[in-house]
């Protein structure tokens, strides 16, 4: 398997790879792990004219917490980073619990949390996560930068809202307004397997009342499902029994599932159910041993 | 890769721009022209002919190329040559010295860690990674980190068995 | 792999039929695709652009009426093409059928999409997760443009379905399409502003 | 003062592999680690279509791309009489398509160049006009009489079928079926399964026109016989062929047979005369080479109330894709498939069987396995464990009612076969008594209290590995036997060269091993040296579990042979008659007179500096082994699940594997062949297959699609060793390779289906999907992964 020919950049200054991505008219592509990128390149799916490659921006490299809890990702962190990373370990279970799940631990020492973003891989998972935290996106472009809200970032398989002469630089996940819990789980055939279905649940709470509930799905849909509205039914409630029923039922709900060899639409439905199901009550068992 | 004592095509498109690339190779500071779409797997194995580094996938699955990449595990076949120019690079060719193989590779050959060859380098590279990280891992531990490495024949029991073995003798060695 | 979708105008039957007489406008109204050239009647050279993210597919191939039936109102196209770089064939069949609801009309497109090669193989779904949002765009996309005629609006005014809809399509070509189409179709029922 | 066998590494040594030394370090040396001076790079065009006219092609663009030295069409092939190939089951093959492509991935032109990356970009330059025609993916479809022809390029070929073939007697079956207390009913699919050793197929040809001698490393398992097949398509002399097979990345079956690239890159090296390098690269090694399994299984027991199996009725239906290429012995269509229950005693068998050709690539080949045994035993386990439940018997009593027993040996099975030898009841207790089997209904019953489903799954298998003798066993004719050549040099030390080819088996370590125990030469004084036909002796190569029990028989009648000369040579320089001499390990000496002797080194200086009159100098032999019988190893495996009721995903509890394999030359590497065969058993129950959508595009064309397992998900598992020599065997060694590979699936597949099938279903299709076994816990139906398909 071998690339076509493309042009090479490795700026090392955000402003050189905007200025690059601005001349070329969408005819360069951003390369940043390359995990998913390259094989593109390989299969000859992809066959840019040019690549801009940013690993030489070094300035990007990182992940931190601002004194008010707000967590930034720049878009060279890669997912190896945060699935060691004593920073979110406690304070963003959501993003903590996908982190091991990404692709296979090789893939995870390159790849880049803001790259598989923008990426928005119907089955990808940090598309997911970002949106159940509501996320945001910081895009650099010739004029300057913008946040782009991620429940309006992943606009379709493989699309997301970047112009052709942006990059997205940084994500960005606001502070919970209370006791930040939450989980992902992920049903795959085998490590490295694109999910079949997987949910990422993030909640805010105060004592043991949800103040704010994320939501949203990959796998079963023909981009990643925002289940935000359906998991808002758990806000101001309590998890019971009862409100993890209904907020599983909504969240099933809001699937759009297709039948392949992965499995059934009602099965991939049922996953969704049963995950939801599992992340609540997980988090609902913990609080009551905590309290 | 051209060299004088290559021949290159007779008509050169002049659309083809080669860059030159030093990659410190097994320590070893090593110059070569590439093509940017060439992958670093290439570059070692056809033009620093270091054919340790196995391909054995299109689609980054299988692991048969993981080399060390300023000291992380990577996929070479999943990087470009150009990517790697001022980068420290390590494979399976620099873990013995002259005089005395690397303990991950005698726990390989104790353990029958091994059968047709072909996924060993990969999953040596992989196991140095995660002895580096962790000197003392479980048996889930090790399944873990070596999950993104396939192999077809050993059935992984014996790979486990073969980073436990170097595991213990690094840290005898390190005791020491 | 199948796809329908159905959407009401707000004009009479015939009207939409007259439309749907016209191939070159009916293409125009499916995202990156462009009429290169007619090689006979009801019959066209065309390409189609899909592209998602890093990943672009040009198919160029040919599409025919395969039947047009007036009574009931139903037209069939046949589409096959060839992506240019060798990644896979595709073949269509696009049934587009109408139903007069009062003074409006209910249409009703249904797409059997067959893909193969390695477009197909290394998918993974994406050609019809990309096809489902390209054939609710055809939708979107021709209900503009009837109405548009309908109360004689220059339709040119109209924007091509946006990039962040799920598939950024060849912009140009939509318009060249657009063009040829305007020039033979829209002078019957108003001068086009721009001439 | 003989030797002590175990420090010479002699048999039962678990001896560490010399070959290590060079993998560890990086320079194993495989096909496309070779490099020759000018080589050339080829690239091969694959059809996009399954099933298509070719209406065009123009390859003008990909002419023009600089560096392009050669484009071959099936044109080109054609003009030179190339266009197609001999199969290994008497059909053809096309090489380069040139009326019609047959399957997706079919070869359909190729590019040489100064390297791969400007190859790749002249193919993607080829313009191929096809005209579609309805793709045939299944034998359902393939028998519909409105089917389109696939191969309408042969004569006399007015459908898709391939061939009926059938074994067994038919009225003794029926009449057993007449007498049947109980008669139980199987329909299974073993689905289409791809060998995938990591390394994917490849050559290099290299043609030198001044000498006239062709040279070409190659992937293949069986170089001697590609060595022939080469030699009839290019119609080249034999003498004038030199195939060399180096160290390959494993094998399991998919590096048998003779694949269009090999071809095409020696006819590109003739017309550049210089070396081409052909690497197959993942999806086309998935798409186009040979795959294992895809065949229908149906079946029925005539059984007694008291459990006692009185018949069994076989019917398969199997797809062999487009061309019938699987290699197989010439007597039998469906391999060994009537080995199906020979570890049992069953009074009355017939076996049926249909193949298909249809749109897809051709194989069937024995994926790590003798000859279709892996689906014949997958089959007998499956249907065992329906007839129990049917009986409403327990699955271990109702095994231990109808095994073979003990001294019922040699055992001749209702197909005919004779297995030589086992305790099969033994190792079924010993496997029942490691995994707790006593306990397990009383935990079962307690889990299923806790919502929690618990399964246990037995399967035991016996294998007829090492085809074979030559009065049933020939490939094209060639007889199955296997051969060794032994050089004994002046110093003790000696090379061994066999016709087999090892694949990561260790032959370089056991062969030395064997030569070991009957010279007592110690074995790192003897090299082993394989997989080139110009140095090694003639031999059938290394599949179906053959090199122990074929190649490696022979490499201990060399050595005895040896022997033979060294006693004259030793009576010789003691100055006795031969028939004074008595022979210890390593060395012979005066009978009543232990003090006075010479070793085997003394006797190999001897050789060529002090020979006695009228014997010929040199200490060298050959030995070519024709097995009076197959080897019989004989396997209990038995496996424990748990089922989550809400997702359908199980996992392994623990798997017990009891393996008698005979002698063991090499404990060690007989553990690493069960865990590996037990793994991809794993593989195939689990995650692996390939399927293809209704226009014939395969859904598995490469690892993010195929699933293999990973450390993670793969189990361990615990091994246990009965020993029953085999009787026939020189060194009493049977097959061990593949036998968990065989007999492993069925016991995954028994243990999930034991933990559900109270909801009332029977089978469900392989590979057990979480999808699958939720759909089945909820429906409590079948849940097949293929059509349905016509029975007897």
């Amino acid at each position: 398997m071998y690339p076509s020919r493309f042009a090479y950049d490795a700026p090392t200054t955000v402003a050189e790879a905007v200025a690059i991505l601005d001349r070329n008219g969408g005819e360069a592509k951003v390369l940043a792990g390359g995990q998913s990128l390259v094989p593109m390149l390989k299969l000859r799916f992809a066959s840019p004219e040019r690549l801009v490659d940013i690993n030489n921006i070094k300035a990007l490299d990182y992940h931190r917490l601002d004194p008010d809890g707000t967590l930034r990702i720049g878009a060279l962190c890669r997912h190896e980073d945060l699935e060691f990373s004593e920073i979110i370990k406690d304070s963003h279970p959501t993003l903590a619990q996908a982190a091991a799940l990404v692709a296979d631990p090789i893939v995870r020492t390159r790849g880049t949390f803001v790259g598989s973003v923008c990426h928005a891989d119907p089955q990808g998972d940090w598309a997911a996560t970002m949106i159940a935290l509501d996320g945001r996106i910081v895009a650099q472009g010739p004029n300057g930068r913008r946040e782009i809200a991620m429940r309006d970032f992943v606009s379709g398989p493989f699309t997301n809202a970047l112009a052709y002469n942006e990059l997205a630089v940084e994500a960005v996940i606001p502070p919970a307004k209370g006791k930040a819990v939450g989980g992902y789980l992920k049903l795959e055939r085998r490590v490295g397997d694109f999910a079949t279905a997987s949910v990422a649940v993030a909640l805010d709470m105060n004592g043991d009342v949800v103040t704010r509930a994320g939501c949203a799905l990959a796998g079963v849909g023909g981009k990643t499902i925002d289940a935000n509205e359906a998991i808002s039914v758990l806000v101001g409630k309590t998890l019971t029994a009862e409100s993890i029923e209904a907020a599983a039922e909504a969240v099933a709900d809001a699937a759009d599932p297709r039948t392949d060899h992965r499995g059934s639409a009602d099965y991939k439905r049922h996953i969704v159910k049963t995950f939801v199901t599992r992340i609540l009550s997980g988090i609902a068992r913990s609080e009551q041993k905590a309290a | 890769m051209t060299s004088l004592y290559e021949e290159v095509p007779a008509e050169v498109p002049a659309n083809v721009p080669t860059r030159r690339v030093t990659v410190t190779v097994n320590g070893e500071k090593r110059t070569v022209d590439v093509e940017p779409r060439l992958l670093l797997a290439h570059m070692l194995r056809q033009a620093l002919q270091l054919t340790g580094t196995h391909t054995g996938c299109d689609t980054t699955n299988c692991g048969a190329c993981t080399v060390l990449f300023d000291g992380r595990p990577i996929k070479s076949c999943t990087m470009l040559a150009v990517q790697a120019d001022g980068h420290d690079v390590e494979t399976v060719e620099g873990l013995a010295t002259a005089s005395e193989l690397h303990p991950i590779q005698e726990g390989f050959k104790q353990e029958h860690g091994l059968q047709c060859g072909y996924c060993t380098p990969g999953m040596m590279m992989a196991s140095k990674a995660l002895l580096e990280r962790n000197p003392n891992p479980t048996e889930d531990e090790i399944r873990w980190a070596l999950s993104g490495n396939l192999c077809r024949c050993t059935g992984y029991q014996n790979i486990v068995k073969s980073v436990m073995w170097a595991a213990e003798k690094m840290r005898a060695e390190g005791a020491e | 792999m199948k796809l329908n979708q159905s959407f009401e105008v707000p004009q009479p039957v015939d009207q939409v039929w007259d439309f749907l007489g016209n191939l070159p406008l009916v293409a125009a109204c499916i995202p990156g695709a462009d009429l290169t050239n007619q090689v006979g009647d009801d019959e066209y050279h065309g390409d189609v652009i899909i592209s998602a993210g890093p990943v672009k597919l040009e198919f160029a191939g040919q599409v025919k009426i395969a039947s047009k039936d007036d009574a009931k109102k139903v037209l069939v196209l046949d589409g096959a093409g060839a992506d240019k770089k060798g990644r896979g064939n595709a073949e269509t069949q696009l049934t587009i059928g109408l139903q007069p609801i009062g003074g409006n009309t209910r249409v009703n497109i249904g797409m059997d999409l067959q893909i193969s090669g390695a477009a197909a193989q290394y998918g993974r779904g994406l050609v019809a997760d990309v096809t489902g949002v390209l054939v609710d765009q055809t939708a979107g996309s021709m209900k503009l443009r009837l109405a548009a005629i309908a109360d004689g609006r220059d339709p040119m005014a109209i924007d091509a379905p946006k990039a962040a809809s799920g598939i950024a399509i060849g912009i140009t070509a939509f318009f060249r399409a657009a063009k040829r189409v305007f020039a033979r179709f829209f002078l019957p029922y108003t001068p086009a502003p721009s001439r | 003062m003989a030797l002590d066998e175990l420090k010479i590494g002699g048999m039962g040594a678990s001896r560490r592999r010399v070959e290590d030394n060079r993998f560890i370090r990086g320079k194993g040396r495989y096909v496309d680690d070779v490099v020759l001076p000018g080589m050339l790079h080829m690239e091969i065009l694959r059809s996009p279509v399954a099933h298509a006219r070719i209406k065009s092609i123009d390859t003008t663009a990909a002419w023009e791309v600089p560096g392009v030295r050669l484009v071959l069409t099936g044109e080109t092939m054609a003009a030179r009489n190339l266009a197609w190939m001999p199969t290994l089951s008497y059909d053809t093959q096309a090489v380069l398509a040139t009326d019609k492509v047959r399957f997706q991935g079919q070869e359909v032109a190729a590019v040489i160049a100064d390297d791969p990356y400007i190859a790749k970009d002249a193919c993607s330059r080829i313009v191929v006009e096809y005209e579609s025609l309805p793709a045939i993916v299944n034998p359902v479809q393939a028998q519909d009489p409105n089917a389109p022809l696939i191969r309408d390029d042969k004569e006399n070929q007015a459908t898709n079928k391939i061939f009926d073939w059938e074994i067994g007697d038919k009225e003794a079956t029926d009449r057993a079926f007449a007498e049947a207390d109980v008669v139980s009913t199987v329909d299974l699919h073993y689905p289409r399964s791809h060998p995938s050793p990591l390394e994917p197929c490849g050559s290099i040809a290299d043609y030198d026109r001044s000498t006239g001698k062709l040279t070409v490393y190659m992937t293949t398992q069986a170089p001697h016989i590609i060595r022939a097949a080469v030699s009839l398509v290019a119609e080249l002399p034999e003498h004038m062929i030199r195939i060399i097979s180096p160290d390959l990345g494993g094998g399991f079956g998919n590096k048998v047979p003779v694949y269009p690239g090999y071809v095409i890159s020696i006819l590109a090296s003739i017309l550049t005369e210089r070396p081409v390098k052909w690497i197959e690269d993942k999806s086309g090694n998935l798409i186009s080479t040979g795959f294992g399994r895809d065949v229908y299984l149906q079946g029925q027991l005539a059984l007694r109330n008291d459990g006692k199996i009185l018949g069994m009725r076989m019917h398969t239906v199997s797809d062999h894709g487009a061309f019938y290429a699987d290699a197989q012995p010439t007597k039998f269509k469906i391999g060994l498939m009537h080995s199906t229950f020979a570890a049992y005693d069953v009074p009355a068998a017939h076996l049926t069987s249909e193949g298909f050709y249809t749109n897809k690539a051709p194989g069937g080949v024995a994926y790590r396995c003798s000859f279709r045994v892996t689906e014949a035993m997958f089959f007998q386990e499956r249907m065992m464990h329906a007839a129990a439940n049917d009986l409403g018997m327990d699955q271990a009593e109702f095994r231990r009612v109808n095994l073979v027993k003990d001294d019922m040996f040699p055992y001749r099975t209702a197909f005919g076969f004779l297995t030589d030898s086992g305790q099969y009841g033994k190792c079924l207790d010993v496997a029942l008594e490691a995994i707790g089997y006593d306990t397990f209904k009383e935990e079962q019953e307690e889990a299923r209290k806790r919502g929690k489903l618990l399964g246990i799954g037995i399967s035991t298998m016996t294998e007829p590995l090492g085809a074979g003798n030559s009065r049933e066993y020939d490939i094209l004719g060639i007889k199955m036997f296997d051969s060794a050549e032994l050089r004994v040099h002046m110093t003790g030390k000696a090379i061994l060269r066999t016709g087999a080819k090892t694949q990561g088996q260790g032959h370089e370590t056991t062969w030395a091993q064997i030569v070991a125990h009957e010279l007592g030469i110690p074995a790192d004084d003897i090299v082993v040296e394989e997989g080139d036909t110009d140095t090694a002796p003639f031999g059938m190569g290394t599949y179906a579990s053959r090199s122990t029990p074929v190649a490696g028989a022979a490499v201990a009648m060399v050595a005895r042979k040896i022997r033979a000369k060294a006693r004259k040579i030793a009576a010789h320089l003691l100055e006795v008659s031969e028939e004074d001499i008595e022979w210890e390990l390593g060395r012979f000496y005066v009978r009543g007179n232990e003090e006075r002797g010479v070793t085997i080194q003394d006797c190999a200086l001897a050789a060529y500096s002090n020979v006695p009159d009228g014997l010929e100098p040199g200490l060298e032999n050959v030995a070519y082994y024709d097995p009076p019988n197959l080897t019989w190893p004989f396997a209990a495996y038995v496996c424990k699940v748990e089922v989550d009721p809400q997702t359908g995903v199980w996992d392994v509890l623990k798997f017990v594997a009891v393996d008698d394999c005979g002698v063991r030359i090499n404990p060690m590497i007989v553990e690493g062949q069960i865990m590996g065969g037990l793994t991809e058993a794993y593989a195939m129950a689990s995650m692996q297959y390939i399927t293809f959508d209704e226009e014939g595009n395969c859904i598995g064309s490469n690892y993010m699609d195929y699933l293999l397992p990973t450390a993670w998900e793969t189990p361990g598992f615990e091994l246990h060793e009965v020993v029953t020599p085999c009787p026939h065997h020189p060194i009493g060694a049977k097959g061990i390779g593949e036998c968990a590979t065989v007999g492993g699936p069925a016991a995954f597949v028994n243990a999930v289906m034991n933990a559900i099938e109270h909801t009332g279903v029977r089978n469900v299709d392989m590979p057990l999907m979480p999808n699958r076994v939720y759909e089945a816990l909820q429906t409590g139906q079948n849940v097949s992964g293929m059509p349905p398909v016509k029975g007897d």
